[in-house]
């Protein structure tokens, strides 16, 4: 059950958001708890970089690979590549569609379910009242903007009162969310019909709450901030009130992985084929000093 | 009256930029088997008529016929279908391409849809051995200088002519024995039956080898006539619509006194460029440098005006030892340059006239001092007024002027510096007799007011009509400094030609 | 006066005019503003706001697009001053002191290009290419990849503030258009710009010190970039390396040729390139006001696109008579 | 030497001592898979590299091929799973979409007299848009003609793979060298590269050959995407973002000069190779950071440019000389 010495390769996708800078540094540092050679590899957002980092994982011949795959699709032949070096991959923070015996394991979180689980805490907290809520989507195309949008609407369907009126792309971005919102304040009586903003990530959800401030309204009473991730900055904004509800993602996807990866290679154990992370809700109620003290330090 | 049917024939033509009307209601018939010149002032419409003629611009009234019947030629490619071959007056080549290339673009041959390169370079070899050059066809043309491309555009010009040659000053920068040969080919052409226009500044080439003559006068036609019953003095008549003098090409008196030194070069050079040379010039002197084409004589003005550096040498200016590096070391001790290839060295485009007299003088002046609005206007008006340069503003692109005249703009830049040493590479290039009489006074009257030139010419009577001494080149080196009586072309054409005779510096 | 509104009748404010009209025609309260907080408050001022930071990287930009040149890194400069001037002020810093560094920062990235250039004589594309690329990955390397979050209230206030009701980062564009408008045409800059931009052999022939004059331009590029991405920053109140300024610099350099300065150098127009940017900008609010589904943004921007440039091409000056789209450069 | 064959030759130059250096840091980089892998995994961005010299050649430069390739990947993929077409027909289709997106960039250029950066711009966000309204999922593709052609491969000693499209991205440079160097065609593009006005009086067809060059670089952008799809089996409409830039790095590194007039396809080669080698040495190396990466390329990069500049001037002075 020692992993110590072992070479394992890592792509990951890029360093677009904080979040993803936290992943990659919990994974170092799992990493090196554990005493693996990690041989990281950064894509710059391309799926056709991490391909070539796989490949030439492949070639060097490492004992295990880590993918935290950019996009779903495209996968097959690559991980077949891996299949035949004997090299076993452990996917990352999404899956894929690929035939579940290419890979060894996914830990991810369901993207779909933090969506649903943030419609949800929004259901529950307007009650019966009317609610337009204005979304903030990620990255046009991007399968987190895809599934959170997703997950969201399921859980306000049936929910009459409750309705989205505008809905644009924000590209996960503080600065773009909060451009997005200023418009959507000037759009809909200077924010005077908006009840609810729903950000599919917490970076955006903060350019927000500067928008609405700008806009000489009180973010977290006139208009609620619910998002997505629990980075360190929304619970700052959580404990002063402006931010109501986050929904977690985890970035220590590594330590399960590394987890059942030594189970796997002490005596083959296979582990369960699809292990998902907890989507905790956080609110006002949770501490949220106490959660940004933990997090601050994790390299988001 | 016969209506003779013309090889190529434009009838009305009216061509109009912005405002100013290039060509009024031009008529121009050209007869197979015959060489007619085409002549006015610069400015006058030669280049727009050609231009139209082989669907380069679009005519704004009147009809281009080929045979008699009415055609409508959008684009040069159109004219090279109806057998007409053209040289524009800038070389438009391809300075990137290959020798064989610019000969053939377009009509490479050709074997199972893949350019034959081979065929092409032995086809190129054996058409530029007939101009006398013997050059690498899969050379770099742009590695070659302007009289090499000049040649090479009138042989692809020649190659298209099926029935029409158009050449629009094919011969500004060659020398006498190319030229020669040019008419050579030209004579044989006639006698084939080609139609060939001829468009120069040098009446004697004119004479020497037209038939008829057109001659436009500010966008208007004069007349078309016989060469056969006409004096040089009728045509330039007929071109400037007044009558000039011409003064006899003589030497400079001896008698003048020389003015103190100015400048002594000594051992002079630059490895792989320019021999070490010896040159002391003094106030108030022409210098005349007289060589065959590519025999360094630009690079000489080059490294004395520091656009190339020297890397042997000293120079003293009045006695005191200097170093020129670079263009604005030689500006700011008064020096300035025209250089030979005004397209690409020496006019701003799109700048208008007025910036582009005003420009060396401000950069004399640095960044900070900026000369306004008004101070530019005045400058520009005197110079535009004594240099008499045609445009219809000084507002206009320079690009828009004919090419004469963006000469004397150029002049006029380095005259605006108060310049006390001015290197003038062929100032005369391309340039109409009226023009060129007027550069040559310009000289005569600078040197007069105490200024030392150095003049590069390839028209060695020009050169001797305004050098107090006359410097020659060869491959690469001085060869020969004459003064006095030695002032004449015999004894030039020697020292160009003689390999023995050393240095007599 | 008929002069001066003959100059307003340029391709690009009808452009402008006619953007802004689409916008109204799409949310009738377009052009309302009110006053709010001691600050103007509407549309129209977001589009100034939002439209500063292209604005000012489209100042610096077009001296070097008038050299023949171009600035690619911009952007990646912008997230290395946001970064510089962000980890100071939480590392105790002062503010001014701060925003002197991401200043210093933004002109030695502006001189570096420069020396590219105009010294070892590398196309601009590539030379910028490469700080581009490695400008961003210093950024990261300066905030660890954090959104370093501040409070500094000096950088908040160049970022949200406003004078006398306008948003502060326009009226830093503004005085930067004004200054920079000052230094190119009340000097012989200007003139020299255009001249490197269409013939440098010629230019250095003419007595021009081109390679001065490039390192001035390219600087002039990095402050500015400098400028915005303290803007930037000031605005969401921290430094993300990760996403300021991305893809900016193809705002920058559509800005600069939809105010008529051509990508092959020579005339140039410092404040028809500010207007480029406002179209720009113009365009974006618009699309966000709209209620479009955000899927069709890049298409709409691209339709947008394309009529200003129908509008601009020697096409439309066949149309409409050429005294009207005269396109003397002004200022 | 012929004086445009100089830049080709200090890549070539670069390019051999880079991978030597490599190898004896990383002996596994010398073997037959790493090198059948430059050829895959570079296949779609050598086709792109391809077009894209093309229209540097011409003088032009074309911003829409990253988003071409992830339009023709969505429309595939959309056609083949979710409408059930043959995929060679998709193919044609998309080809042909392509073709006439490039004719209408061509056109643009050459009657609007936009300059090529923007026309180009507007394709880019055109082409984008347009694979986002089709679909914002990545779809894939699971036909057997797609399974059939990714086992096409030939099997080097040493655990080494030819693909089908990593020598379909050689043919097509073979194919692109001659087209360049061999045709009229060629020689009009590099004519317009030189100086287009002398091309115009010298009669060459410059609305024609303008139209082409962008036809040219959409097609074979296609072609790159109708590869990515084959290599990934899949179409997403995010594919292939910055495209753009990594295939004008690539021809320039490879000596061709953005005025355009001067380069060579083969130059082109080299140059994507070595940014594919750079590539492959960061993930040997393993260690660097996100952030360390980007600094790494940018500064491998600023190298590359610098060298080759030098071997320029050194051989300029060479043949001077001579
Ligand atoms: N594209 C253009 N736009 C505006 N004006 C032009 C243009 N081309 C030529 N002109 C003007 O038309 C007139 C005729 O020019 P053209 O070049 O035909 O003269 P030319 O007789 O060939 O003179 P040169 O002997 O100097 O070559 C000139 O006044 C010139 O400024
Ligand atoms: N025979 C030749 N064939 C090809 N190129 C030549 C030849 N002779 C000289 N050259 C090149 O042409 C250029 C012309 O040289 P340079 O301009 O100094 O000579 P020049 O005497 O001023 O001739 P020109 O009358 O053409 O100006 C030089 O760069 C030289 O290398
Ligand atoms: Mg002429
Ligand atoms: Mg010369």
């Amino acid at each position: 059950q020692d992993l110590s010495g072992k070479v394992v390769g890592f792509s990951q996708i890029g360093s677009e958001s904080g979040w993803r800078a936290a992943e990659t540094s919990v994974t170092k540092q799992q990493a090196e708890e554990r005493g693996i050679d990690l041989k990281f590899a950064d894509a710059q957002q391309k799926q056709e970089n991490q391909i070539k980092a796989i490949r030439g994982f492949i070639a060097q011949g490492v004992d295990a690979i880590l993918v935290a795959p950019v996009v779903a699709t495209g996968w097959d032949d690559v991980l077949a590549e891996a299949k035949d070096a004997e090299i076993p991959v452990i996917l990352l923070d999404r899956g894929v569609d690929a035939p579940e015996d290419l890979y060894l394991t996914s830990v991810a979180s369901d993207q779909v379910k933090e969506g649903r689980v943030a419609g949800q805490w929004l259901v529950d907290t307007v009650g019966s009242e009317d609610c337009k809520v204005v979304e903030l989507q990620g990255t046009v195309g991007s399968t987190p903007a895809i599934n959170r949008k997703q997950g969201f609407e399921e859980a306000i369907a049936g929910h009459d009162n409750i309705s989205i009126i505008r809905s644009q792309t924000g590209d996960f971005t503080r600065s773009k969310g909060k451009e997005v919102m200023e418009g959507f304040i000037k759009a809909e009586n200077g924010g005077g019909d908006i009840c609810a903003v729903y950000a599919h990530n917490d970076d955006m959800a903060v350019g927000a709450i500067q928008a609405i401030k700008d806009a000489g309204l009180k973010p977290g009473e006139d208009i609620l901030v619910v998002s997505i991730d629990a980075v360190p900055d929304i619970f700052t904004a959580i404990a002063a009130g402006e931010a109501n509800a986050t929904v977690e993602l985890t970035p220590n996807m590594a330590g399960p992985a590394f987890d059942v990866l030594a189970a796997y290679l002490a005596d083959g154990t296979m582990p369960e084929k699809f292990i998902i992370t907890e989507s905790k809700l956080y609110t006002s109620a949770d501490d949220p000093e106490g959660e940004y003290e933990r997090r601050k330090g994790l390299g988001y | 009256m016969t209506e003779t049917v013309y090889a190529l024939e434009a009838r009305g033509i009216v061509k109009i930029f912005g405002n100013h009307v290039a060509l009024d209601n031009v008529d121009f018939g050209l007869r197979a088997g015959e060489v007619h010149a085409l002549l006015g002032e610069n400015g006058a419409g030669k280049s727009t008529l050609i231009k139209i003629l082989t669907g380069a611009y679009q005519p704004d009234g009147g009809t281009v016929l080929a045979d008699g019947e009415p055609v409508h030629l959008d684009n040069p490619q159109q004219a090279q279908t109806h057998g007409i071959g053209t040289v524009y007056q800038e070389v438009n080549l391809l300075p990137n391409r290959s020798v064989a290339e610019n000969l053939f673009l377009g009509h490479q041959p050709t074997r199972f849809g893949l350019v034959n390169r081979r065929k092409m370079e032995t086809d190129a070899r054996g058409i530029l051995k007939r101009y006398g050059l013997d050059i690498d066809p899969s050379s770099e043309l742009g590695a070659h200088s302007v009289a090499v491309q000049q040649i090479v555009a009138i042989a692809r010009a020649v190659e298209l002519s099926g029935k029409v040659l158009i050449l629009d000053e094919p011969t500004a920068s060659l020398d006498r024995n190319e030229v020669e040969r040019l008419f050579d080919i030209i004579r044989d052409l006639r006698a084939q039956g080609l139609a060939v226009v001829f468009i120069t500044h040098f009446l004697d080439q004119v004479f020497a080898i037209a038939d008829r003559v057109t001659i436009l006068r500010n966008g208007k036609l004069v007349e078309t006539r016989a060469l056969d019953d006409m004096t040089r003095t009728d045509v330039v008549r007929l071109m400037l619509g007044k009558d000039i003098t011409f003064s006899g090409a003589t030497g400079v008196e001896d008698a003048r006194p020389m003015g103190e030194v100015l400048l002594d070069f000594a051992n002079y050079g630059r490895k792989r460029s320019v021999q070490p040379f010896n040159l002391t010039i003094h106030k108030g002197e022409v210098i005349g440098v007289a060589g065959l084409l590519g025999s360094g004589r630009t690079e000489m003005a080059r490294i004395m005006f520091g656009a190339d550096a020297a890397d042997e040498g000293t120079l003293e200016i009045g006695g005191q030892p200097a170093s020129i590096a670079r263009p604005t070391d030689a500006i700011s001790r008064g020096f300035g340059f025209c250089p030979e290839d005004r397209k690409a060295e020496g006019i701003f485009g799109d700048l208008s006239v007025r910036e582009n007299i005003i420009i060396a003088l401000q950069g004399k002046l640095g960044w900070f001092s900026a000369l306004n609005r008004d101070e530019q206007m005045e400058i520009a008006g005197r110079f535009g007024e004594a240099m008499d340069i045609r445009a219809a503003s000084l507002d206009m692109p320079i690009k828009l002027l004919s090419g004469g005249n963006q000469q004397k703009v150029i002049l006029s830049r380095w005259l605006a510096t108060d310049p006390a040493f001015l290197i003038l590479d062929e100032p005369t290039r391309g340039i109409d007799v009226g023009a060129h009489a007027e550069i040559v006074r310009t000289i005569n009257r600078l040197r007069d007011e105490g200024l030392a030139l150095v003049v590069i010419s390839s028209e060695l009577d020009e050169v001797v009509a305004y050098s107090s001494r006359i410097v020659v080149m060869r491959d690469r080196e001085m060869v020969a400094e004459l003064s006095g009586e030695n002032i004449n072309p015999g004894v030039i054409v020697q020292a160009i030609a003689n390999h023995r005779e050393g240095p007599s510096a | 006066m008929r002069r001066i509104l003959l100059r307003l009748a340029n391709p690009q404010l009808i452009a402008l005019v006619g953007v802004l009209l689409v916008n109204w025609l799409l949310f009738p309260n377009f052009f309302r503003v009110t006053w709010q907080d001691g600050r103007l408050f509407g549309s129209l001022i977001d589009v100034i706001n939002r439209g500063a930071p292209v604005a000012i990287l489209a100042i610096g930009m077009v001296g070097v697009i008038a050299t023949k040149g171009v600035d690619l890194s911009v952007g990646a400069v912008m997230a290395m001053a946001g970064a510089v001037a962000a980890t100071m002020v939480v590392a105790g810093y002062p503010a001014p002191v701060a925003v002197a560094a991401a200043l210093a920062v933004g002109l030695a990235c502006g001189l570096w290009n420069g020396f590219l250039v105009a010294v070892l004589d590398i196309q601009p594309i590539v030379a910028t290419l490469v700080l581009m690329v490695a400008g961003r990955g210093i950024a990261q390397l300066i905030t660890e990849g954090f959104i370093v979050t501040f409070t500094d209230p000096l950088l908040i206030f160049i970022g949200t503030g406003s004078f006398l009701g306008f948003p502060m980062a326009a009226v830093i564009a503004m005085a930067l258009l004004l200054l920079v408008t000052l230094l190119v045409r009340r000097t012989a800059i200007g003139l020299f710009i255009e001249a490197v931009g269409i013939n440098r052999a010629a230019a250095s022939l003419a007595g021009i010190r081109s390679r001065m004059l490039l390192l001035l331009v390219y600087g002039l590029s990095g402050l500015c970039a400098a400028v915005a991405g303290i803007i930037v920053a000031g605005d969401i109140r921290g430094a993300d390396a990760n996403n300021a300024g991305l893809w900016l610099e193809l705002d920058a350099i559509l800005a600069v040729v939809i105010g008529g300065t051509s990508l092959l150098g020579g005339r140039f127009s410092v404040p028809l390139a500010v207007v480029g940017a406002i179209i720009i900008q113009a365009m974006n609010t618009g699309i966000l006001v709209s209620g479009f589904p955000p899927e069709f943004n890049l298409i709409v921007k691209a339709a947008l696109i394309f009529f200003v440039l129908v509008i601009q091409s020697p096409l439309a000056s066949r149309i409409v008579p050429a005294r009207v789209l005269n396109r003397e450069a002004c200022a | 030497m012929s004086r445009s064959l100089r830049p080709l030759l200090a890549t070539a130059i670069i390019f051999a001592i880079a991978y030597a250096l490599a190898v004896m840091q990383f002996p596994s980089m010398f073997s037959t898979r790493v090198l059948g892998n430059f050829l895959t995994d570079n296949a779609f961005l050598g086709i792109t590299a391809v077009g894209m010299t093309f229209v540097i050649l011409s003088g032009g430069i074309d911003l829409s091929v990253g988003a071409v390739i992830g339009f023709t990947g969505v429309l595939i993929a959309v056609l083949i799973s979710w409408a059930g077409w043959h995929p060679l027909a998709a193919f044609a289709l998309a080809l042909a979409i392509a073709a006439t997106f490039g004719g209408i960039m061509g056109l643009a250029i050459h009657y609007l007299q936009v300059p090529a950066f923007i026309v180009t711009l507007a394709g880019m966000f055109l082409a984008r848009g347009g694979a986002s309204v089709i679909t914002q999922d990545s779809v894939p593709i699971n036909h057997d003609f797609y399974g059939w052609i990714s086992d096409l491969i030939i099997r080097l000693p040493g655990g080494g793979r030819l693909s089908f499209i990593g020598l379909l991205m050689v043919a097509v440079f073979i194919l692109g060298a001659l087209l360049a160097h061999r045709t009229r065609f060629g020689s009009y593009v590099y004519a317009l590269g030189g100086n287009a006005v002398s091309a115009s009086l010298m009669g060459v067809p410059v609305a024609r050959t303008t139209v082409g060059v962008y036809m040219l670089s959409s097609v074979l952008a296609a072609l790159a995407g109708i590869v990515f799809s084959l290599y990934t089996s899949a179409g997403y409409p995010l594919a292939a973002v910055g495209v753009e830039l990594d295939a004008i790095s690539a021809v320039v590194i490879g000596g061709t000069l953005l005025t355009g007039g001067y380069g060579f396809v083969l130059g082109t080669f080299i140059g994507v190779m070595l940014l594919g080698l750079v590539q492959t040495y960061i993930i040997f190396d393993g260690t660097l950071s996100s952030w360390w990466t980007k600094i790494v390329i940018g500064g491998l990069l600023f190298l590359f440019i610098v060298l080759q500049r030098l071997i320029f001037a050194a051989s300029a002075q060479g043949e001077k000389a001579s």
